[in-house]
């Protein structure tokens, strides 16, 4: 019989744009030993890890193999998955399946980046095909801007819509002391900043980061004696929708559709906007915060510049996104999706501190990667039935 | 625990340079072979795991390439980087957790398109070891001169175990590399790095594998009899050589215990049948049944020269030829798979051992068998 | 106090070189381009989509193509961007040139789209729905190149 | 605009001799025919008649800077302004780590304490180079011989060059000692090499 599967403990290091005093595999253990301090267990009680991360970042081949002495896998079983942005919550559902299977009781999953090691940008181009997409792409912000300017040119959104997003988030990151960029901005400072690639000014995008995440799950037969609330984990889904970018509905965010409607279905959430209390997005640019809402059920198309002008998703508001500054304010990337998921996790056990909303019963968080493709975890405070 | 069973495998033919086929066109093959082997249609099929490797793959997210022609357009995916039987193991616990009831398990490598002393040079630690210019070949070697000086091994001892894989290829069709050769013949063949010869190392191939995993409530479902898997495991050792006993596989050892006792096998080499191993190097081979409980530390090669690894003797140990005869890296360990689920259904033609209820997979990740991964398929329930 | 050394490891010049296969389906495509300046697409048996770049396989109906059809060379922008900062092309490990016009092309006939440089000799121009045709290389040897670029069609 | 290299290969007729490339050499072309299983199964040999399959030549060049970290940097410096080995030892099980480690892989605590290492020390083992494999830096020739060394005082053992010494005559057990390298950066390679003590 499958189990049932919490959040028991998460753990993060102090995101920054680069962190010269210390190694991967000792930027690993910092947030490995803070997960297992978060969730009071030793690296005994662990029967397994899962690690991830984007290999042309650090160009280090087999991961896995090489961070044993960060991530603490000397003699343990140790599994890699990798799957491009999506990598840190893709993670976070391999450990569900691998401790929701029966086979392992407590699982660690680490997600970790040092993208200070390389040319982010021109890493990423590798992640395209190298026939068809490799000599024209140029990393995440283009196929991010081609999306923009479609949502743009299919809705009449503006880039004051966008900037407005962006304010939020990097004033949500006041409260998370995690947050690598922690400064208050206007929207005039969003346009008034560099454009990178039209519509997106540099103040749009996230940063480069060094950092990692680590989050402990366990079965129902130990979640409640680890933590007194632990988060439960009610359903996740990983929607690969599209192969080459040429392929992809710009403007829309198919897969984010895909992966909202399973799961929701899953769980009986028929209206996310009201039954859901907060959401931690994998939401590399502002506009993204706009389009992605829309697809994942929460307003209608075209829709969610005004419900965000009205503040319903800033703290306080009707549903908060990105409580903790979310991407914009830090993207190690093979973590990023990794913290969404402890970030929700913290959220449900009333651990968020500065950065809480209140009594949280369900919360989502997402991951965002590859070709335009979505993961997505529904957390909840009851446990599943 | 629900139980599961592999119930369809699909494998290319296993060749240097498939250079007329992208790693889709691979893919696309051995998926269809596997969904006709299963007597399924893709939608049967409820999600989808790939391996592959950003590295050997030259492609960050090599996942992208194979995604459509695994069918997954519209099902949950997700990719293991590493070894096929390390996707495999994650493709079975996704049947077992609950939320889906078929996985299909892909593994790809064109070893043909890369230099793989560079993407191998690239798993050592940037800081403390890369610049020295290692390789796999140059690592194993090292591992080889330890296990050589702990246990009396000689080259012609590790000779034998080319000769005899690259003998069995002859009757395996997917195999690259069968050959007739002796134990000079090895022993004359190039040094690449003391004391592995050319014909000690496994050659560059390309290929893919493809295996259909389902819990136990749809096994039956289909056309294909079920083959059960009754218990597996993976461990790792540490990193760097220098805090390993090289010359031995304490995790290859680990993985296996607990494979057994999942299993419940008491006398492994009673009990297990035939093995498929990853022998990416002659030496591999020995050591790794060793390590397994399949023969005692130094003791294989004794065993193998009397007979008892062959196609027809006491305990046939890679009737498929194994890495030797064709190495697609990450898909290896899915062939180690599919093929002993081919030899306890009965269908492996040619190579088909006699009396083989219970076999063993395995596969490694890392340099120098840092890591393993043990399966134990069985025929019956 | 003098703040600390830290110490940097770096990779140099060290590169990974690959020969990816093109496939059957591309190195059509890219005959096509280079012996006769014509694009093709695959139709999918089933939906009637039309892919370009060419593959095996429709992905949404999990059937193989094989019926070639003429696409283009004519097309509008899906979308586009102009990319303005400097990055390192991972081909070279030189900083690419920019700023570049960065184009999604629905070909006529096709319904995916294509990737391609987009000419910015006048930006006002550029924008999603403008007609675009493609300037062939003088040269051409069978890859993307063969089209230099696309640009706004009058 | 960059030149895309994307070179049209003559699809070489080589029969099925048994000529096979090692992992860790250049794939020389195209070994054996193809046997285009897939396309024959599904009639689709005609469609590609007369097309030559291309390879896309290219590369993955990516610059990595990577941070060697408080405990490498601190190991370095120590090699590269004293030409001295030293190590991290563990508070708790007192294991000195070579390669140094910041944290104890067994214990999970940070190793506080350092420790001198005389530069002398066993070989665990080694292996010899016999061809320029791919990865092998560019001033070194063939034989290189690479050893793994355990360090006098150390628990575990350093991978690291040996050389002034003939392939025939390495042996596991012997003696070695390091010799520093005379223009030194702050890395692994300001030891040249270890050299056995006669």
């Amino acid at each position: 019989m499958a189990k049932r599967v919490a959040i028991v403990g998460t753990g993060q290091t102090f995101h920054k744009s680069h962190r010269p005093d210390v190694n991967g595999q000792e930027l690993i253990n910092e947030a490995v030993q803070r997960a297992l301090a978060d969730a009071d267990l030793t690296m005994k009680d662990i029967n397994a890890i899962l690690i991830g991360n984007m290999d042309h970042f650090e160009g280090i081949n087999y991961v896995d193999c090489w961070s044993v002495d960060g991530s603490g896998g000397v003699m343990k079983p140790v599994l890699k998955i990798t799957t491009g942005g999506t990598t840190g919550a893709s993670l976070a559902i391999g450990g569900y399946h691998m401790v929701g299977s029966g086979m392992f009781e407590k699982v660690l999953i680490i997600g970790w980046e040092k993208n200070s090691e390389s040319d982010t940008t021109g890493a990423i181009t590798t992640a395209f095909d190298p026939i068809w997409d490799r000599q024209v792409f140029a990393g995440a912000i283009s196929g991010l801007a081609a999306e923009a300017q479609a949502y743009m040119a299919r809705y009449g959104a503006t880039e004051r819509d966008g900037a407005r997003v962006s304010v939020r988030d990097r004033r949500h990151a006041m409260n998370n002391p995690h947050a690598q960029l922690r400064k208050e901005v206007s929207l005039e400072d969003v346009l008034a900043s560099p454009m990178l690639a039209d519509p997106i000014h540099l103040l749009d995008v996230c940063p480069r980061s060094d950092g990692a995440c680590a989050v402990i799950m366990a079965s129902e037969d130990s979640a409640e004696k680890i933590c007194p609330v632990p988060d439960w984990i009610w359903g996740t889904s990983a929607h690969n929708t599209y192969s080459y970018l040429g392929d992809v509905d710009w403007g829309r965010l198919t897969s984010m559709d895909l992966c909202a409607r399973e799961i929701f279905k899953k769980a009986g959430i028929r209206e996310p906007r009201k039954e859901l209390d907060v959401i931690e997005m994998y939401q590399p640019y502002s506009f993204a915060g706009l389009i992605w809402i829309e697809d994942m059920g929460i307003v209608g198309h075209g829709e969610a510049p005004q419900y965000i002008w009205d503040g319903n998703t800033d703290m306080g508001g009707e549903l908060p996104v990105n409580p903790s500054g979310g991407v914009i304010a830090c993207n190690p990337i093979g973590a990023t999706g990794l913290i969404r998921c402890a970030e929700a996790a913290m959220q449900v056990m009333g651990k968020a501190e500065a950065r809480q909303v209140p009594d949280v019963h369900f919360a989502v968080s997402t991951g965002f990667g590859g070709c335009m493709w979505t993961n997505m975890l529904l957390h909840g405070k009851k446990k599943p039935n | 625990m629900d139980r599961a069973a592999i119930i369809g495998v699909g494998m290319t033919k296993i060749e240097a340079n498939k250079n007329r086929e992208t790693f889709a066109d691979m893919t696309w093959e051995a998926v269809n072979k596997a969904l006709n082997d299963a007597g399924m249609s893709i939608d049967d099929i409820d999600n989808v795991i790939t391996t592959s490797s950003d590295f050997w793959d030259g492609r960050t997210i090599s996942l992208m390439a194979v995604g459509d022609v695994s069918g997954a357009a519209a099902k949950n995916i997700s990719c293991v980087e590493g070894d096929g039987t390390y996707g495999a193991f994650y493709g079975m616990m996704r049947c077992l957790s609950g939320s889906y009831k078929t996985t299909l398990v892909t593994g790809h490598t064109k070893g043909s398109e890369s230099v793989s002393s560079l993407i191998t040079n690239s798993a050592f630690d940037p800081i403390y070891e890369r610049g020295l210019g290692m390789d796999m070949i140059t690592a194993c070697a090292m591992q080889a001169n330890a296990y050589m000086h702990r246990t009396g091994l000689k080259p012609e001892d590790m000779a034998m175990v080319s000769v005899k894989n690259h003998g069995n290829a002859f009757r395996n069709p997917v195999a690259q590399l069968p050959m007739k050769i002796t134990v000079d013949d090895v022993l004359r063949s190039e040094m690449i790095a003391d004391p592995l010869h050319k014909l000690d190392c496994s050659p560059v191939s390309d290929g893919c594998c493809a295996v259909i995993i389902a819990n136990e409530t749809v096994a039956a479902k289909f056309r294909q009899k079920p083959v059960w898997v009754r218990g597996l495991s993976f461990c790792t050792d540490s990193f760097f050589f220098g805090d390993r006993d090289l010359a031995r596989s304490s995790a290859l050892a680990e993985a296996a215990r607990n494979a057994y006792r999942m299993a419940g096998i008491k006398d492994p080499k009673k009990e297990i049948d035939v093995v498929e191993i990853y022998d990416a190097f002659t030496y591999q081979e020995l050591l790794w049944l060793e390590e397994m409980g399949l023969a005692e530390y130094g003791k294989a090669a004794g065993q193998l020269q009397a007979g008892a690894f062959n196609m027809d003797g006491s305990l046939p140990v890679n009737p498929s030829g194994g890495l030797l005869a064709g190495h697609p890296v990450i898909a290896a360990g899915l062939y180690r798979i599919a093929e002993i689920v081919l030899q306890l259904r009965g269908d492996a033609g040619a190579h088909q051992v006699r009396k083989a209820k219970t076999g063993l997979a395995h596969g490694v990740n890392g340099l120098c068998g840092q890591s393993h991964c043990v399966w134990v398929l069985d025929r019956e329930r | 106090m003098a703040e600390k050394e830290q110490l940097i490891v770096e990779s140099g010049d060290a590169a990974q070189p690959f020969k990816y296969a093109v496939g059957m389906h591309g190195s059509k495509f890219f005959a096509e381009t280079r012996d006769h300046k014509r694009l093709m697409g695959l139709k999918c048996p089933k939906c009637g989509r039309v892919y370009v770049p060419p593959r095996a396989v429709c992905g949404k109906c999990f059937v193989e193509m094989k019926e070639w059809v003429e696409v283009g060379p004519k097309g509008v922008i899906g979308t586009f961007t102009i990319l303005r900062f400097a990055f390192i092309d991972p081909e070279t490990g030189h900083q690419k040139p920019v700023p570049y016009g960065y184009g999604f092309i629905r070909l006529d006939g096709a319904d995916t789209l294509l990737q391609h440089y987009i000419n910015l000799d006048d930006e006002s121009r550029v924008k999603v729905g403008a007609r675009v045709e493609p300037v062939w290389a003088k040269e051409r040897k069978g890859n993307t190149r063969d089209i230099e670029y696309f640009r706004v069609a009058d | 605009m960059i030149p895309a290299t994307l070179l049209l290969h003559i699809r070489s007729q080589v029969s099925q001799t048994k000529r096979r490339t090692l992992p860790g050499s250049m794939p020389s072309g195209i070994n054996g025919r193809n046997s285009n299983l897939r396309e024959e199964a599904a009639g689709m040999s005609e469609v590609f008649k007369g097309i030559e399959p291309m390879v896309h030549n290219s590369k993955i060049s990516v610059p990595y800077s990577w941070w060697a970290g408080d405990t490498a940097s601190r190991f370095f410096i120590s090699l590269r302004d004293e030409r001295k080995i030293i190590a991290p030892r563990c508070g708790n099980c007192r294991k000195v780590f070579m390669p140094p480690r910041k944290v104890c892989p067994s214990c999970f605590t940070e190793n506080t304490e350092w420790v001198s290492l005389s530069g002398e020390g066993t070989l665990v083992s080694y292996s010899i180079a016999r061809r320029r494999l791919a990865s092998i830096p560019a001033d070194k020739k063939a034989p290189v011989i690479w050893g793994l060394i355990k360090l006098d005082g150390a628990d575990t053992a350093l991978l690291h060059y040996l050389d002034e010494v003939r392939p025939e005559e390495v042996a596991i057990g012997m003696w070695v000692k390091a010799v520093f390298a005379e223009s030194r950066t702050g890395g692994i390679r300001d030891i040249s090499h270890f050299k056995p003590v006669r």
